[in-house]
C-alpha cells in the first residue's frame, strides 16, 4: 500500500470507530429521517402516498435532510478539542484528507438510506421490487454527489458560529440540480402507470447524473485544502 | 386587466425595481461619503499599509 | 529498563548545541493589507527552550503558526533546518511537533488510539509501540484505554505532548503548554519540555508567566504590536526588564 | 482631478437613463405589437436583455471569487459581493418580469416552466450567497467561503440548466419570429442594460470599498486580537 491509502484507511478507519463508539451520529440521523417519512406520509395521505411519486420524493427528502446533519456531525468531530490541527500538522495531502471524510460520510449515509428506505417500504408501502436495481444505481450517484458538494462546504461552515440550519442553505441550493435530475428518474421509474410497465432507466439521465458527480466531486476535490488553511 | 395593461406593470416593475435600487446604492454612497469626510483618520491612518 | 526511555529516539549529539532549527529574518505576515507581524528577526537554538513573550494579541500565536507552516508568511524569510521554507511543506512539517490551546485529540478515541492513529498518519514504523513508550512517558500508561474525552486537564495535555511527540519531531511548538494547569501538572510538563531540550530538541514556546519562562528557557523574545520588542539571554536577574518590555513602558 | 471622475459618472448615469428612456419609447411607439401574444410580448424588450445581463454578473462573480482565491485581497471579495447583488437584482426583475408576461399569456403567475425555474433556482444559488456572509464573522473566513461558494455556484449554473430541461415540459413560446423593428428594438435594449449592469456592479463596488475601510478602522484598535486560523478553527 502507498502511505496515501495507507493514511486513507486510517483516517476513515478513526471515523467509523469514533461512530461506533459514540454512536453519535447514526442514532441521530435515522430517528430523522424515519421522523421525516411518518411526517411527511401523515401529511400527504394515503392515496397520495401510494402513488410511486410521492413516496420516491419522501425517501429523497429524508435521505437529504439526514445526509445533511451527518455532514455536520462528521466534521463537528474534527472541530472539536482543535482535532483537525493535529490532522492538519500531519504530512498527509489534504485531498486524502477529504477522500477520506467524503468516504465516512458516504458509509454513514448508506446505513441511514438502508434504515430510512426499509421503513419507507413498510409505512409508505413504497414499492422497491419495481426496480431495484436502478434505485441502487440512482441513489448511489445522488448521494455521492451530494456527499462531495456537503463534504466540501462541511469544512467551510463549521467554524463558523451559525452552524445549524446554515449548512443545509449552502448545500440545497448547489445540490438542486442534482436533486432534480435524481428525483425526477426516480419517478420515472417508480410512478405506477395503470397498464404500463415502469418505465426503464433513462441512459441519458444517467448520464447527466454521472456527468454531476465527476463535476462536483472534482471540484470539491481541488478546493478543499483552500478552506483548511486560512 | 389586459395585455397592454400587464406590459405597462412590466415595465414600470422592472425600471421601478432597477432604479429605485441604483438610487438607494446613490443615496448609501453620498452617506458614506460623508461618514469619510467627517472622520478623515479613516483614510489617512499612518497604521493603515 | 536500565535506561530512562527517551521522547526522541535518537537524541542530537550534545555537542553541537548552537545549532539553529528555527531562523526568522524580517518576517511579516499582512491579513488585508493590516500587519499582523512585522520585521520579526530571531533564532532558536537546539537543545534548548526559546520563550515568546508579550501581551495578548502581540501575534505570538500567528508567529507559532508560521513557524508549524500552517500559516504562510507575507514578507521575510523562514528558515528551518537550514531549509528556507517554501510552497511544498509537507516533509518540513513531519519534523515539526506541536502542542495548542486546544489537545488536538479525539475525545471519544482511547489515549492509546490518539496516539497509534497520529502515529499512523506520521507513517510511524512501529505506531503501537511507539505509543506505549510515550504513554509511559507521561505517565498515562494506566489509564491507556480510557477515551481522552474522561481526562484531567493536566492529563489531556501529557497526552497532548506524547500526540505531538509521536513521530519524533526535533521542533517543538508549544502555545501556552502551562495554561490552566495545577501545580502537579505543570511541574510533569516542565519536566518533559527541559528534558526534551536536553535530548537535543529544539523548544519554542509561548507563555505569560515571565518567571517561569526565564527560569526554563534559555533564551527570551518579547513580542508586542506585533514585532519583536526585546531579544535576550534568560535570566533571572532580568525579571523586571522583561516585565517591563511586555508592558511596553 | 475629482471634480472631472464625478462628470464622468454623472455623465455615464445621464446616459444611461436617456439610452432607458429612448427604449421604453421605441417599445411603445415603434416596434409592432406580436399577434398571438398580444402587447404584453413587448416586455420581453426588457426580459431579455436583463437575463443576459445576469449571466454576466455571474461571471464577474466567478472571476472575482477567482481572483480572491489567487490574491486574498479584500478588494476582489468587495467586487465578488457587489457583482453578487447586481446579479440577483437583475434576476429578480427577470422573474418579475417573466411573471407578469406569464399571468398574462397564460393566466397564472407561475408555471413550473424549465426556463422560470431555472431563473428561479438562478435567484436562489445567488441568494444563498448574501445570505451566508452575514453569519461569518471573521471577515477573512468570510470572503473565503464566500469565494468558494461563489466559484462552485458558477460552476452549478450549466448543471442547473440542464437539470430543469429534465423536468416535464410546459408550455412556452420556443422562439418567435423577429420581425426587423422588433429585433432592432431588441439588440437597441442591450445597450442601457448592459450599461446599467456596469454601473450598478462599479457603484455597488464603490459602496462596498467605502464600508470595508470603515469596518476594517473600527477594528483596527483590536487589530491584533485577530485570531489565528486555527484558534479560528476551534470557536
Amino acid at each position: 500500500m502507498t502511505p496515501a491509502i495507507k493514511q486513507f484507511v486510517t483516517l476513515v478507519g478513526k471515523d467509523l470507530r469514533i461512530e461506533a463508539r459514540s454512536r453519535q451520529t447514526l442514532g441521530l440521523v435515522c430517528v430523522l429521517g424515519v421522523l421525516i417519512l411518518v411526517v411527511l406520509g401523515l401529511g400527504l395521505g394515503r392515496e397520495t402516498v401510494r402513488s410511486g411519486a410521492a413516496s420516491t420524493a419522501a425517501l429523497w427528502v429524508a435521505y437529504l435532510f439526514g445526509g445533511v446533519l451527518t455532514f455536520e456531525k462528521t466534521m463537528a468531530v474534527e472541530r472539536q478539542d482543535s482535532a483537525l490541527a493535529g490532522l492538519l500538522m500531519a504530512p498527509v495531502d489534504r485531498g486524502v484528507l477529504y477522500l477520506a471524510k467524503l468516504t465516512s460520510n458516504l458509509l454513514l449515509m448508506a446505513v441511514l438510506a438502508v434504515v430510512v428506505t426499509l421503513v419507507g417500504v413498510l409505512l409508505l408501502s413504497f414499492d422497491l421490487g419495481a426496480a431495484p436495481l436502478g434505485f441502487i444505481v440512482i441513489i448511489t450517484l445522488g448521494m455521492v454527489g451530494f456527499a462531495s458538494v456537503g463534504t466540501l462546504f462541511a469544512a467551510a461552515v463549521s467554524s463558523t458560529r451559525l452552524q445549524g440550519g446554515l449548512l443545509a442553505l449552502v448545500i440545497f441550493p448547489i445540490c438542486l440540480p442534482l436533486v432534480i435530475a435524481s428525483t425526477r428518474m426516480m419517478v420515472n421509474l417508480f410512478e405506477t402507470r395503470v397498464g404500463e410497465p415502469a418505465s426503464s432507466l433513462g441512459g441519458s439521465g444517467l448520464a447527466i447524473l454521472i456527468a454531476f458527480d465527476a463535476i462536483y466531486l472534482v471540484t470539491s476535490w481541488l478546493v478543499f485544502e483552500l478552506l483548511l488553511e486560512p | 386587466m389586459n395585455s397592454s395593461q400587464y406590459l405597462i406593470l412590466g415595465y414600470v416593475v422592472g425600471a421601478g425595481v432597477l432604479w429605485g435600487y441604483i438610487l438607494s446604492l446613490a443615496l448609501t454612497h453620498c452617506r458614506l461619503n460623508k461618514h469619510l469626510r467627517d472622520h478623515p483618520e479613516i483614510t489617512h491612518d499612518p497604521q493603515a499599509q | 529498563m536500565t535506561q530512562a526511555p527517551t521522547m526522541l529516539a535518537n537524541p542530537a549529539p550534545v555537542d553541537r548545541p548552537q545549532a539553529c532549527d528555527v531562523q526568522t529574518q524580517g518576517l511579516g505576515k499582512s491579513i488585508d493589507g493590516r500587519l499582523i507581524l512585522d520585521n520579526i528577526t530571531f533564532t532558536a537554538q537546539r537543545c534548548a527552550i526559546t520563550a515568546l513573550l508579550g501581551p495578548n494579541g502581540a501575534g505570538k500565536s500567528t508567529l507559532l503558526h508560521i513557524l508549524a507552516t500552517l500559516t504562510a508568511h507575507t514578507t521575510g524569510t523562514l528558515t528551518l533546518f537550514g531549509k528556507p521554507v517554501a510552497r511544498r511543506t509537507a516533509d518540513l512539517r513531519a519534523r515539526i511537533g506541536m502542542i495548542g490551546h486546544q489537545p488536538m485529540l479525539y475525545r471519544d478515541l482511547t489515549a492509546m488510539e490518539n496516539l497509534v492513529f497520529f502515529g499512523k498518519l506520521h507513517g510511524v514504523a512501529n505506531p503501537r509501540n511507539r505509543a506505549k513508550e510515550l504513554l509511559d512517558r507521561v505517565a498515562l500508561a494506566h489509564r491507556s484505554d480510557d477515551p481522552a474525552g474522561t481526562f484531567s486537564r493536566g492529563m489531556v495535555q501529557r497526552l497532548s505532548i506524547a500526540r505531538a511527540l509521536v513521530h519524533e519531531p526535533t521542533l517543538l511548538l508549544a502555545d501556552e503548554p502551562f495554561a490552566g494547569l495545577d501545580l502537579p501538572s505543570t511541574y510533569t510538563i516542565e519536566a518533559l519540555l527541559t528534558q526534551l531540550a536536553d535530548e537535543g530538541a529544539t523548544v519554542v514556546m509561548t507563555n505569560h508567566d515571565v518567571a517561569q519562562s526565564l527560569r526554563l528557557a534559555k533564551r527570551v523574545v518579547v513580542l508586542r504590536k506585533g514585532t519583536v520588542a526585546w531579544t535576550g539571554e534568560a535570566d533571572m536577574g532580568e525579571l523586571e526588564r522583561v516585565q517591563r518590555e511586555i508592558l511596553g513602558t | 482631478m475629482r471634480l472631472k471622475s464625478c462628470r464622468l459618472t454623472a455623465g455615464f448615469w445621464a446616459i444611461t437613463l436617456a439610452m432607458f428612456m429612448a427604449g421604453v419609447v421605441m417599445v411603445f411607439a415603434y416596434t409592432p405589437v406580436e399577434k398571438t401574444m398580444g402587447p404584453v410580448q413587448k416586455v420581453f424588450y426588457l426580459h431579455l436583455p436583463v437575463a443576459i445581463n445576469t449571466f454576466l454578473a455571474c461571471v464577474v462573480v466567478f472571476v472575482a471569487s477567482v481572483g480572491y482565491l489567487w490574491k486574498r485581497t479584500q478588494a476582489w471579495d468587495d467586487l465578488a459581493l457587489a457583482a453578487c447583488k447586481t446579479a440577483v437584482l437583475l434576476c429578480s426583475v427577470v422573474l418579475l418580469t417573466g411573471m407578469i408576461w406569464g399571468r398574462s399569456a397564460w393566466g397564472a403567475w407561475w408555471t413550473w416552466s424549465p426556463r422560470l425555474t431555472f431563473s428561479l433556482l438562478l435567484w436562489l444559488l445567488y441568494v444563498v450567497y448574501l445570505v451566508i456572509r452575514p453569519a461569518i464573522e471573521s471577515p477573512q473566513r468570510r470572503a473565503l467561503v464566500s469565494a468558494v461558494y461563489g466559484l462552485v455556484a458558477f460552476l452549478d449554473v450549466p448543471l442547473v440548466y440542464l437539470s430543469v430541461k429534465l423536468m416535464p415540459q410546459d408550455i412556452h413560446p420556443a422562439s418567435i419570429a423577429l420581425e426587423p423593428q422588433m429585433k432592432t428594438t431588441l439588440l437597441f435594449w442591450f445597450l442601457p442594460v448592459t450599461l446599467l449592469n456596469i454601473g450598478l456592479i462599479a457603484l455597488g463596488y464603490a459602496v462596498q470599498r467605502k464600508r470595508t475601510l470603515i469596518e476594517q478602522s473600527r477594528g483596527k484598535r483590536s487589530v491584533h486580537d485577530t485570531s489565528t486560523p486555527l484558534a479560528g478553527d476551534a470557536a
